[in-house]
């Protein structure tokens, strides 16, 4: 299946070997849109890589480009003001309820329902309202800047934000009339595609895949790197089947991620120091600290960082050519392409009519695969 | 929220760094690194290259390190101590599969603010060197880490360590049919007008010099 | 006795065909006794045609609307317009562009008539309508008004595209089945129409046994759409082909015993009789005496169209385009519109044998009202029966889209077990039914008075009960799982065991 | 006619006459039918041609999200006759949206060649158009074009769902000018039109 395929969420070949109906065999072929990122990262500034972070997931461009933020800091050494370390959750919060609204739009047709396409990028439309608001842009924002974020919160937004994000909660009830209500939707997602949690962690596999296993291993809480210890929320976890979780749990725990996502930005929106309505110009010590431009030789940072498809992260190896403006070397480790492999083992056995709804449970994003 | 408190995490790794120091070949130590406005605790480990594959086992059963994040190849031709370097990412994440009581899942869901001894989660970055040498190999750990698997194959791809014992290397990102021995993250691969610095400033080229003159523009 | 209608198309065209033979018998100088004897030969064949072309006429513009409903009503299932393409497009360029006064470019001023034409529609619905300004500025096909019918002929933009594609065939397929594929699914499906009657006087062919032909025609296609994948020589279309043989047979044998049931109960295999018999001997619609029956035939005929739950032949998400990937132009286009003329024959079979045909909703009972009754029934009567049939079969197709924007799509293992295990026997039970109220209940000249109000009653207190059922059922898979935050225990559904 | 003009048809009054014959067309010339037909089916031909313009449901990266946004409920391209389909034989339209890699190129290509005549393509964002940020990758084409002949351009990174509807309708206009020629075919002179560049 594949390179061009409507299972493919993007652009890979799954070659299955299929006796019948049944799935013998597959192997999952990538690299159709492999830019060669980490290369082009050694011979661009510390600010400029931000852009392509960005549109290394194109999905979830916020949480990718605050990845490198994080290691980019760790690798500087920067002090971040809190009141741009609520602005930057509050931005990756939003781009997780938006990445997982692109999952269940694209879910539906993998399961024969175009409308629930539609209606979740209606939904969709309103983050990417807020976050244009933030960023500037429709989908990548080069929003966050070494040290703090680019531009505060404009005036107004809290108000926007929390009509919107309530509004949402409302609308997620039609989805759940959508999907849950409806038989075949639970004939076709239970029962299929099912994964162990220790077996999905030894694999590298995290993330929600793994939180609909049954186990709340979140690195948000596991090694905490934000102002989330400060906020009332607890990763959701999905009660799996006794086989494992099967599509119908990954669905289930998307569903409560976005939950939890638009609590913590209402909290966020409350908590936040300074008051949400209070703006400061771009550039204001209070959302952006100084930063050096400069990393020494043999200066390493790295981080662990909580993708919306699992556990992203950057390692920056500073004092490259430029003299220390730009890395050495730049790495990135992408969920879904350990994710994947994994993936296509799991949906040996099952009919060919399961393998987009067990492939798209797992929510793949090539451009993050293939950097 | 619950969360695992600095004190816990920089205790245990301590604890890990002191312990992997015994072996031979191996140097363990803390260091603090500062990330936003938290602070965390990382298990910076150097191995030799032959030590890899005991260091690795003993990880795996010993310390229960059970999440290999990430495998990062490093090509340092200009370099005076080193010509490659092998970075390995590892997690400690403590998940077991949940219980199940008459016919039910029942999740696990641990308090980390309260987690202790080998539940507590780590970082680890180990990082193996190698001598100038045209075909740089290390021990692979793909039957120890599933997770390794791909991260292994990637490295090869783009970087061109090759992994001893792995089972079933191709080429995963770069087309199959690139040239043997062609690894684009090696630093004497140059991008695509790489000396071309007004590429940047005017994109019409006006100001080119007539050292690139017949170069593609 | 049948029932009647004032739009005798048949009786028409046998006058109008007679009088001109008669005519032509008269004015020929000679062999006045040889025609004479082909006389009546030739007038059935010469009204037969007409007929048919009339019939197939009325389909196909008929059919034109059934596209437009499925986009119109999806798009605003889906909060969208839907196709919004107006015919002005046709003579008025493309949002400022046009070849000028094209039609002052025809000989002999025969396009003044169209430049007039624009000029009038400029001038109520030119740019100085604020509708029409809206409409430019968010550059849509809404010309303010009505009769425009924007979106309607989206379909005929479609078709004229297909009719100038380049026709592929791919290399490796088997070039006659290829080419042949099409032409069989087309033709039976056009076939089927033959036998539909759209009204009492209005029908092609009425044989004493149409009920029975219709359906044989209708279960040719799959054997075509079997052809159309295999020949096409790709793995895709091959599983779909596949798919679909196995589905349309298993749904086939439930379709044709519940027909029969129908056809029992109204004791005829005749399509008209059939309709006869409910409005004129037991004034009671098939759908008030068998409700099992009219759900039954519902399911079966979506399956056998292929419409979402059911169209695992065309599955987007696995198979590209399910068994017609590989065809383009004009091919695809005719099957396409082979698909549509399925689910057209299929709503306006459903009228037929259970609502009533061409008849208005409780006729009867309006015009046996005290007062105004007689008014309801001149009224009534002076609408022909061929409107109220396809009003209600569109008003049925847009039940079809309306299942299809709402429902997912069914794997191919559970169709089958669907079909098999549930359908088949539930058939036989209607068909029972059926049996039992044709030689017990039936007295003769009509149904005892609760009959209908009884049996109707029961299948909606079943089917009231078992979507309770299904909602408890539904709510307990959607509790909310496992959760911290939330405070209900987590209820162990079905799938964990 | 010749073998490849067999293959396609243009539906100017040309193919009427070819398949009616060249007696009946001293008839139409004599009578003025000819321009009849030619003014009205090309005409009608061309008003089908570009009411209906099907793109290929092809997602590389990024703009495909845009074009899924331009077929969702906000920016709603169905109501121009813009429906997308998965197979490459019952399409019109190539919209190219992302960088093209060397191991994408050929797959690409034969996705062009699969789709019947007349046919179009559309480079939608910086990646299609000239490889965009991507443009030093050892990896990336420098813009579809090198191997694709494209028709319309629309630059953005990525375009807005409106950009992208413009372009569609700049590519009904271009139909009105050069009308339905296939891709081949088609008259020098008519250069690609970039959409913002007036």
């Amino acid at each position: 299946m594949g390179p061009q395929h409507p299972m493919t969420h993007g652009l890979w070949t799954l070659k299955i070997k299929v006796d019948g109906e049944t799935v013998v065999d597959t192997e999952p072929e990538l690299g159709y849109i492999h830019r060669g990122v980490e290369k082009i990262c050694e011979s661009r500034d510390f600010t400029q890589i931000t852009t392509y972070c960005d549109r290394l997931c194109y999905a979830s461009a916020n949480t990718w480009s605050h990845a490198y933020i994080y290691a980019a800091e760790d690798l500087l050494g920067v002090e971040v003001p809190e009141r741009a370390e609520y602005i930057r959750l509050i931005a990756v919060e939003l781009q997780r309820i938006a990445s997982h609204l692109m999952w269940l739009g694209a879910y539906g047709p993998d399961i024969g329902n175009l409308s629930a396409l539609v209606w979740c990028l209606r939904e969709r439309e309103m983050m990417m309202d807020l976050l244009q608001e933030l960023g500037g842009s429709r989908m990548h924002y080069n929003f966050p800047r070494i040290g703090g974020v680019k531009r505060d919160l404009p005036t107004g937004f809290a108000l926007r934000a929390r009509h919107k994000v309530k509004l949402f909660l409302n609308r997620m009830q039609e989805y759940e009339a959508l999907f849950d209500e409806s038989t075949i939707f639970l004939i076709r997602s239970q029962g299929v595609g099912y994964t162990k949690a220790a077996e999905m962690i030894n694999a590298g596999v995290s993330g929600p895949n793994i939180r609909a296993a049954g186990v709340n291993y979140d690195i948000r809480s596991a090694h905490p790197y934000s102002v989330y210890s400060e906020l009332d929320w607890e990763p959701a976890v999905e009660r799996s089947s006794i086989k494992g979780a099967d599509c119908y749990d990954r669905y289930r725990i998307r569903m409560e991620e976005m939950r939890n996502s638009a609590n913590l930005v209402l909290q966020a929106l409350d908590k936040i120091p300074g008051g949400a309505e209070t703006y400061h110009e771009p550039g204001d010590p209070k959302i952006l600290a100084k930063a050096p431009s400069r990393a020494p030789e043999g200066t390493s940072g790295s981080h662990h960082f909580e993708d919306s498809r699992g556990e992203s992260m950057f390692y920056i190896v500073g004092g490259g050519e430029g003299r220390g403006k730009k890395p050495y070397r730049v790495s990135i480790r992408s969920p879904m392409f350990i994710t994947i492999p994994y993936a296509a083992k799991t949906m040996i056995g099952y009919k060919v009519a399961d393998i987009p709804a067990i492939m798209g449970s797992f929510d793949p994003c090539i451009g993050e695969t293939d950097r | 929220m619950r969360v695992v408190s600095e004190k816990t995490q920089s205790a245990a790794a301590e604890k890990m760094a002191k312990s992997l120091s015994k072996m031979d070949g191996v140097e363990a130590s803390v260091n603090e690194r500062v990330n936003g406005t938290q602070t965390r605790y990382i298990v910076t480990v150097d191995v030799d290259v032959e030590n890899w594959r005991a260091t690795a086992e003993s990880l795996r059963n010993d310390h229960e390190v059970d999440y290999c994040s990430m495998i990062t190849g490093i090509h340092w031709p200009e370099s005076t101590e080193k010509t490659w370097e092998i970075v390995y990412h590892f997690l400690r994440t403590g998940v077991t599969d949940p219980a199940i009581e008459e016919g039910v899942v029942v999740p696990n869901i641990v308090d980390f603010s309260k987690v202790k001894g080998m539940n507590v989660p780590l970082e680890l970055q180990i990082s193996i060197i190698l001598g100038d040498t045209r075909t740089p190999s290390v021990a692979s750990v793909q039957d120890i880490w599933a997770g390794a698997d791909w991260n292994e194959k990637e490295t090869w791809d783009l970087v061109g360590i090759v992994f001893d014992g792995h089972e079933g290397m191709r080429r995963v990102l770069n087309p199959h049919e690139s040239p043997a021995g062609f690894h684009p993250l090696q630093k004497q691969h140059k991008l695509r007008y790489h000396d071309h610095e007004e590429m940047y400033d005017d994109a019409q080229g006006f100001m080119r010099k007539p050292s690139d003159v017949g170069k593609v523009k | 006795m049948a029932s009647t209608d004032w739009l005798d198309i048949n009786g028409w065209v046998s006058l109008l065909v007679g009088f001109s033979m008669d005519t032509v018998h008269d004015l020929l100088p000679f062999y006045q006794s040889e025609f004479a004897s082909v006389q009546p030969m030739l007038e059935t064949l010469i009204s037969t045609s007409i007929i048919c072309t009339i019939i197939f006429g009325l389909m196909m513009t008929t059919l034109l609307a059934l596209t437009w409903i499925e986009r119109k009503f999806i798009g605003r299932l889906m909060d969208r317009f839907g196709a919004t393409t107006s015919l002005r497009s046709l003579w008025v360029g493309e949002s400022g562009v046009t070849a000028g006064d094209w039609w002052n470019q025809l000989p002999l001023g025969i396009g003044a008539p169209i430049g007039w034409l624009n000029g009038i529609l400029n001038s109520i619905a030119g740019n100085d309508h604020k509708l029409e300004t809206i409409s430019r500025v968010n550059n849509r096909g809404y010309h303010g008004i009505w009769f425009l019918l924007p979106g309607l002929f989206q379909n005929v933009a479609d078709f004229v595209k297909f009719a100038s594609k380049e026709h592929i065939v791919p290399e490796k397929a088997d070039k006659f089945v290829f080419e042949i594929a099409p032409v069989i699914i087309l033709a039976t499906t056009i076939m089927v129409f033959a036998f539909i009657p759209f009204g009492p006087h209005i029908w092609a062919a009425n044989p004493e046994l149409s009920l029975l032909f219709m359906m044989a025609i209708f279960g040719i296609a799959p054997l075509g759409v079997f052809f159309a994948g295999w020949s096409s020589n790709n793995k895709y279309t091959l599983i779909g082909g596949m798919r679909s043989a196995a589905q349309l047979t298993a749904y086939e044998i439930p379709l044709l015993i519940t027909v029969l049931g129908v056809a029992v109960l109204s004791g005829s295999f005749n399509v008209i009789e059939i309709v006869d018999f409910q409005i004129e001997q037991s004034d009671t619609w098939n759908i008030f005496l068998l409700p099992l029956g009219g759900a039954l035939f519902l399911i079966t005929m979506i399956a056998e169209v292929e419409r979402i739950p059911f169209d695992m032949p065309e599955a987007e998400a696995e198979l590209v385009e399910g068994w017609w990937t590989e065809y383009g132009g004009m091919r695809w286009g005719l099957m396409f519109a082979a698909e549509y003329m399925r689910s057209y024959a299929a709503c306006l079979l459903f009228a037929l044998f259970f609502l009533g045909g061409w008849q208005f909703p409780f006729e009867d009972t309006l015009a046996s009202l005290p007062v105004i009754g007689g008014a309801i029934a001149s009224i009534l009567s002076l609408v022909p029966g061929v409107v109220w049939l396809i009003a209600k079969a569109y008003v049925l197709f847009a039940g079809f889209v309306w299942v299809r924007a709402s429902l997912h799509r069914v794997r191919t293992d559970q169709i089958l077990e669907f079909g098999w295990r549930y359908l088949l026997p539930l058939s036989i039970v209607n068909l029972g039914v059926a049996i039992y109220l044709r030689l017990e209940v039936w007295t003769g000249e009509s149904w005892p008075i609760w009959a209908a109000p009884t049996l109707s009653l029961i299948a909606l207190a079943l089917f009231i009960i078992y979507a309770i059922d299904e909602d408890k059922d539904a709510l307990a898979y959607s509790r909310r799982p496992y959760n911290i935050q939330a405070s209900d225990k987590a209820y162990p559904g079905k799938h964990k065991e | 006619m010749s073998e490849e003009e067999q293959n396609y048809s243009m539906f100017s009054s040309r193919i009427l006459v070819d398949t009616i014959g060249d007696v009946s067309d001293d008839a139409l010339k004599a009578s003025k039918m000819k321009e009849v037909i030619g003014v009205l089916a090309g005409r009608f031909f061309n008003w089908g041609q570009r009411k209906s313009l099907f793109p290929l449901h092809l997602g590389i990266k990024c703009c495909a999200l845009e074009m899924a946004a331009a077929g969702a409920s906000r920016f709603d391209a169905e109501r121009f006759g813009v429906f997308f389909r998965s197979s490459p034989r019952q399409c019109d339209v190539l919209l190219v949206n992302g960088p093209i890699s060397k191991k994408f190129a050929d797959p690409i290509t034969r996705l062009w060649e699969q789709m019947p005549e007349p046919k179009w393509c559309i480079a939608m964002g910086e990646c299609a158009i000239s490889g965009g940020p991507y443009f030093q990758s050892y990896n990336i084409l420098e813009g579809v074009d090198t191997i694709i002949p494209v028709d319309i351009y629309i630059p953005g990174c990525p375009p807005r769902p409106e950009a992208l509807i413009d372009g569609f309708g700049k590519l009904r206009e271009k139909i009105i000018r050069i009308g339905a020629m296939p891709s081949h075919a088609r008259i020098d002179g008519n250069l690609p039109v970039i959409i913002g560049d007036e």
